[in-house]
């Protein structure tokens, strides 16, 4: 019975939000005098990005880049790891035994070895952006193909559906507003694995950013690049938000949303 | 007569002791030595070291106490120069406290990083002034937090190296180092090192880049290292390097460079002497078995 | 043997069907049915037992605890070709419009086309629901969706017709009409169709054959020939051979005392 | 109609393949000779164990105790978030914006912020974890909660159901399978977060353990911790699996498989 | 006006309905409708005219576009106090059992205890679901899971209840004996019921009065009092004035032109 909300009351309480804690702290820092080597003002950090503007977006961008190929690869192979799961008894517990170990390691520890392995260019970044990312695709995308009612399966086959049909015209459809979740909590692991890639090896992108900052104890630098994420974080985010609402609109969450 | 590509990776992000590096590129002496290099920032000594024993990169600037260590777990690196021969591990205290030696820290909070090369000295390092962990509060944070948490006053000293922590500190603790040697921990510091492989069949291009980095550091030694500082910045636009405390970093990493086994010897060549020393006080701290052969750690075979 | 084999186009034989392990209660016992090509077969039964459960069985989509199905002499083990079902939930897709919901099944057997839309759009016209083409599941009404599934189960033209309870939703008039309509299908295509109601008249009016099935467990207490002439009119249930037929059944399930002491 | 499968047909193939994978592991380090500084081989590894079984095994303790804490933590909260989110218009936009940019900061690199407000006993990592572990949960727990059948939530009307009514027993029960995929990504993460709590800033637990054993040259001491990480994630995981098994023995998705 | 409304338990006065934004068409329009305390309502009318939609405004479900409803001289913003409803699909939820289904209700209400249980037990049996308390709700068949969701209804003892084709999945047998049931609960409780039915006869049976709708948009054509002695056995079904009023209510349909023309 709600109506459907328009963009911008859509994205302004987000927005109203974001500036008020950004005037709050800057409040704050400016009240109890913060020194900037601890916890800088927004105004310095915004003084601190317009320095180097070019720097630091050219860095956002690298780190884009890595994100957007690791976040894809992570849903392709997520989800085909999850079809495989979900159609073979056989290779079900094989696979996700694997899947399971694989993310139990944190990739912060793996990040040096994978430098050691594969280098410094951008595989390993985009490797752990993936690693950090399938899991919650996988998951989620398997729940969502085994939710699917048994008479919808027995629909199709009664239509001689071939497994393949099976899946694509039943059991995907289905699953989608899970794989989407999956998909919006894979998004800002994907930026996260970049980043942590970034650290271990690399010489440019946002992570290097922070590093190189955080090497000079320049505060105010760290935050821009932190700032910058929390951005691309947020966009990436709501830009899923968005492929959601258009590829779903029939499902109960986004219809009665 | 062609340019032979060779990568170089430092230890850390920018400061002082990468500033031969930088200076080299800049003056165009590896050029002249026939040398394309490519001077890449690091994320720490042994990240740096674990590449060069993969082949990720050719040449390391690295701590060079690391490498029997190295060895011991069957890495094949050795060091091909040695610049900072002294130690430079040191207890970065208030420069106005009456914190003299070790034992003056008992009840103190002292600061550092895991993967330190201060990491497996730390209980002899205590040892050596009565004290050990239960008498002395140690936190062990991430190398990113080091700083913070010593210029927050969260910590009474920090276990670092003294040339390049002092001099940023200038500004916001003034401070001063207890050095490790004080206590009997001889660690070498900073040079060169390659795999085994390359040291076989890259001899020529290491010969080249020492003889490259002699220049560089004598030209800084030659009060010049204001220019060193130059050279980076101009190197790193993107990262905020301030000249007074690179210029002071070079100057304390220089102040490292003789030790008495080495006076009157070029820039990077090692002594046997401060080596056995060395490899003394590690076996003393169980960092490392008995038995390692210099030969194992360090060639002067490229020093010209 | 082989000849009644060869002679039915489906044929259920002593069939028993358990859900879930071997210590559940009985569902269908000792089920026997022999179905001739062409033949329109009723299935008349109290809720519960086992109705659906039988549909399923000749489908091939539940497996049968014991005996066996045959459709056209071959064994089923999975549904088998040229079948088209009406479930009793009308199990519409929510992310195909209506019109796509009705061409599901052609597509998962390549042949949509243009003139399957059209024919589509045809079906959904005669069934009452012209206009209603692009819009979604939700947006329908019970009896409406109902009957965009039975669109769907009949655009592909299937020999055999398995229909669940086809009608349930629907008001009186829309279901005469749609009873002609079926009468018309099932004489004009030959079709093969084993059709489960609740309404006895329904039942009478549209079979050759009428099953009545008891319950607890499942089984057949009675196997009724209708023997009414054909193409039959509505006003064929008002003839006196039309009243017997039913007044039998309802004596049959009387006797049985279905419901009140179930 | 497939029969429930019994404790060892559900383990034994994923044992399986965890026995064949550290066996060609060990056979691939032997074959090409591998240095163990690069990557050691299963044996050494498990000698490396033994050389300090109860090294190991303290600071695995240690690293589940935060582990656990930050995964509850996330639970409780993430829930509440999603329950918040799904039912005020008003706070929906604001508390999401806040946590999508929470959570597109990496957490390494807020590490000295870490350190210096909360000092390093657990607390930063408890708090790491739970950072790291509550996106998912809150984001499938809101999808869940909206997936509700409009028809249900009428029904609940009808009985005058008060708005908690409502949630309890009507979206959250509904909720539940997604709630339990969100839990099993959050297992994880939650397990990835106190080791990036210890990298941090700590003197035990297993994180402390991989750092010390970088530090060292000690790649063999590295994978001992690497292979208890994977252990206990493995564990985690497929308790919580089972944990779910019994609570929606209902779902579609537990049903059939 | 006042008296009116006092003196009708539910009044649905000069509803419009439209769902989603105000340019989607009408689906009921201008529905006046006053029920007195104690009667028994049926809405007649084609499948898709709005029966459901309308049962849901008086439910308070739906918001209306345009017009009000009211129970009990209150204005309906939400659902009114003891009512009870029965929806077109049975809505049991999968994680109860059949019994905490159909205490599901009572439970909102803090009515729950182990008399209550007994009870719906008695309640469960006497609509043939006895020895079904503990299954889960996939278990049942179509027709066993909507008669458990009646359970559900009756068990708060609603004092107005709304019940949207509650029969429809039932076998003729089980409708009869439950027409009889619902008669019963009427007469004997004086509850205020409205009955949504495709079967013209059972509307005559049970009702007081028959709403008849038509459809594109929904409106009302007729509303016919039943005038039959109360209680009504299965028998009066026989007698020449229900016959008149079945096929008087077949005329109207058949003037409407329902379905053919659709
Ligand atoms: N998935 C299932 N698991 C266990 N029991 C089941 C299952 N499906 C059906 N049953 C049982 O099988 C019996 C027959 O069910 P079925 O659906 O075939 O009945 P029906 O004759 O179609 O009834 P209705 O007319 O109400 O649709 C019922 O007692 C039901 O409880
Ligand atoms: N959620 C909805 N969105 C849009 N249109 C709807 C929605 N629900 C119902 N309608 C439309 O409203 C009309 C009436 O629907 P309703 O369900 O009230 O019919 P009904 O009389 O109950 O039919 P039936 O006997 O088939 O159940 C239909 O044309 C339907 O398409
Ligand atoms: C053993 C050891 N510990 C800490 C540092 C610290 N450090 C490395 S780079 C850098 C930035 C200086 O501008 C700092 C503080 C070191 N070099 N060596
Ligand atoms: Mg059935
Ligand atoms: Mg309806």
């Amino acid at each position: 019975m709600r109506s459907k909300p328009s963009i911008t009351t859509r994205f302004l309480p987000g927005l109203i939000t974001l500036v008020s804690a950004v005037v709050l702290w800057e409040i704050c820092v400016r009240l109890f005098q913060i020194s900037p080597i601890l916890l800088p003002s927004p105004s310095t950090v915004w003084v601190e990005f317009w320095k180097m503007p070019s720097f630091f977006l050219y860095n956002a961008g690298v780190t884009l880049v890595v994100t957007l190929a690791g976040f894809f690869l992570a849903a392709v192979f997520g989800i085909l790891l999850a079809v495989v799961i979900v159609s073979s008894k056989t290779l079900e517990r094989p696979v996700f035994s694997a899947l399971v170990a694989l993310n139990s390691v944190p990739k912060v520890a793996l990040a040096p070895l994978f430098v050691v392995w594969m280098g410094i260019g951008p595989e390993p970044k985009i490797a752990i952006a993936v690693m950090l990312a399938i899991f919650a695709i996988v998951i989620d995308t398997v729940l969502g193909l085994r939710s699917v009612d048994p008479d919808m399966i027995n629909l199709a086959r009664v239509g001689r559906a071939s497994a393949w049909q099976i899946l694509t015209k039943v059991r995907l459809p289905c699953a989608l507003p899970s794989i989407f979740a999956g998909l919006k909590v894979a998004i800002s692991l994907a930026l996260i694995g970049a980043i942590i890639g970034e650290f271990v090896g690399s010489s440019s992108g946002l992570g290097f950013a922070i590093l190189t900052a955080q090497g000079q104890f320049d505060t105010p630098g760290l935050f821009v690049s932190l700032a910058l994420l929390i951005a691309m974080g947020s966009l990436l985010f709501n830009l899923m938000e968005g492929i959601e609402r258009l590829s779903i609109p029939w499902h109960t969450s986004v219809r009665s949303h | 007569q062609g340019v032979e590509a060779l990568s170089a990776r430092m230890d850390f992000a920018p400061w002082g002791v990468q500033a031969a590096m930088h200076l080299a590129q800049v003056k165009g002496w590896f050029k002249d030595v026939g040398l394309d290099v490519d001077v890449q920032d690091g994320r720490g000594s042994a990240n740096t070291l674990q590449l060069v024993n993969a082949g990720q990169v050719d040449v390391g600037q690295v701590q060079l106490g690391l490498v029997p260590q190295a060895r011991m777990k069957s890495a094949t690196v050795r060091s091909f120069a040695g610049f900072a021969r002294a130690t430079d591990l040191a207890a970065v205290v208030d420069r106005d406290s009456d914190y003299k030696t070790v034992a003056d820290l008992k009840g103190k909070s002292i600061v550092c990083f895991a993967a330190s090369p201060w990491a497996p000295f730390i209980d002899y390092w205590l040892a050596q002034g009565g004290l050990d962990r239960s008498t002395v509060e140690l936190l062990l944070v991430d190398p990113a937090a080091l700083w913070s948490t010593y210029t927050t006053r969260r910590a009474d000293a920090i276990l670092s190296t003294g040339p390049s922590i002092i001099p940023p500190a200038e500004a916001v603790r003034p401070s001063r180092g207890i050095l490790a040697s004080d206590a009997g921990v001889n660690f070498p510091s900073y040079g060169l090192i390659a795999s085994d492989e390359t040291i076989e069949k890259r001899g020529d291009a290491l010969k080249a880049l020492v003889a490259s980095q002699q220049k560089a550091w004598a030209y800084l030694r030659d009060g010049n290292a204001g220019e060193g500082a130059e050279a980076m910045i101009q190197q790193r636009p993107t990262i905020k390097l301030t000249k007074e405390v690179l210029t002071r970093q070079i100057e304390l990493t220089i102040e490292t460079f003789e030790t008495p086994a080495t006076a009157g010897k070029p820039i990077g060549w090692q002594a046997d002497a401060d080596w056995n020393a060395a490899l003394a006080s590690m076996e003393k701290a169980n960092a490392i078995p008995s038995g390692l052969t210099l030969s194992d750690i360090f060639t002067n075979d490229f020093i010209g | 043997m082989l000849d009644q084999v060869k002679d039915s186009y489906i044929r259920v034989s002593g069939v028993d069907k358990r859900y879930g392990g071997s210590d559940a209660s009985l569902v269908l016992q000792d089920i026997n049915l022999d179905i001739r090509k062409g033949e329109f077969v009723s299935i008349l039964g109290p809720s519960g037992c086992g109705k659906s459960t039988l549909l399923k069985c000749i489908a091939g989509l539940e497996d049968v605890s014991n005996g066996s199905v045959t459709t056209r002499g071959l064994m089923v083990d999975g549904p088998p070709e040229g079948l088209g079902m009406v479930f009793q939930r009308d199990m519409l897709l929510d992310w195909r419009t209506i019109l796509e919901n009705v061409l599901f099944t052609v597509e998962l057997q390549g042949k949509a086309s243009a003139e399957m839309r059209a024919r589509a759009s045809a079906q959904l016209a005669r069934f009452g629901l012209g206009g209603y083409e692009n819009r979604r599941p939700w947006e329908l009404s019970g009896g409406m969706r109902q009957r965009a599934s039975i669109c769907r189960a009949l655009l592909t033209d299937p020999d055999i017709l398995l229909m669940d309870e086809p009608f349930g939703a629907l008001d009186a008039m829309t279901r005469d009409d749609l009873n002609v309509e079926v009468a018309r299908i099932s004489h004009e295509t030959h079709k093969t169709i084993v059709f489960i109601t609740h309404s006895i008249s329904e039942a009478v009016f549209l079979s050759d054959r009428v099953v009545i099935l008891d319950r607890h467990p499942g089984r057949i207490v009675e196997i009724l020939d209708i023997d009414l002439p054909r193409p039959r009119q509505l006003s064929a249930r008002e003839t006196p051979k039309f009243g017997h037929y039913s007044s039998h059944i309802r004596q049959v399930f009387t006797k049985l005392g279905i419901f009140k002491n179930a």
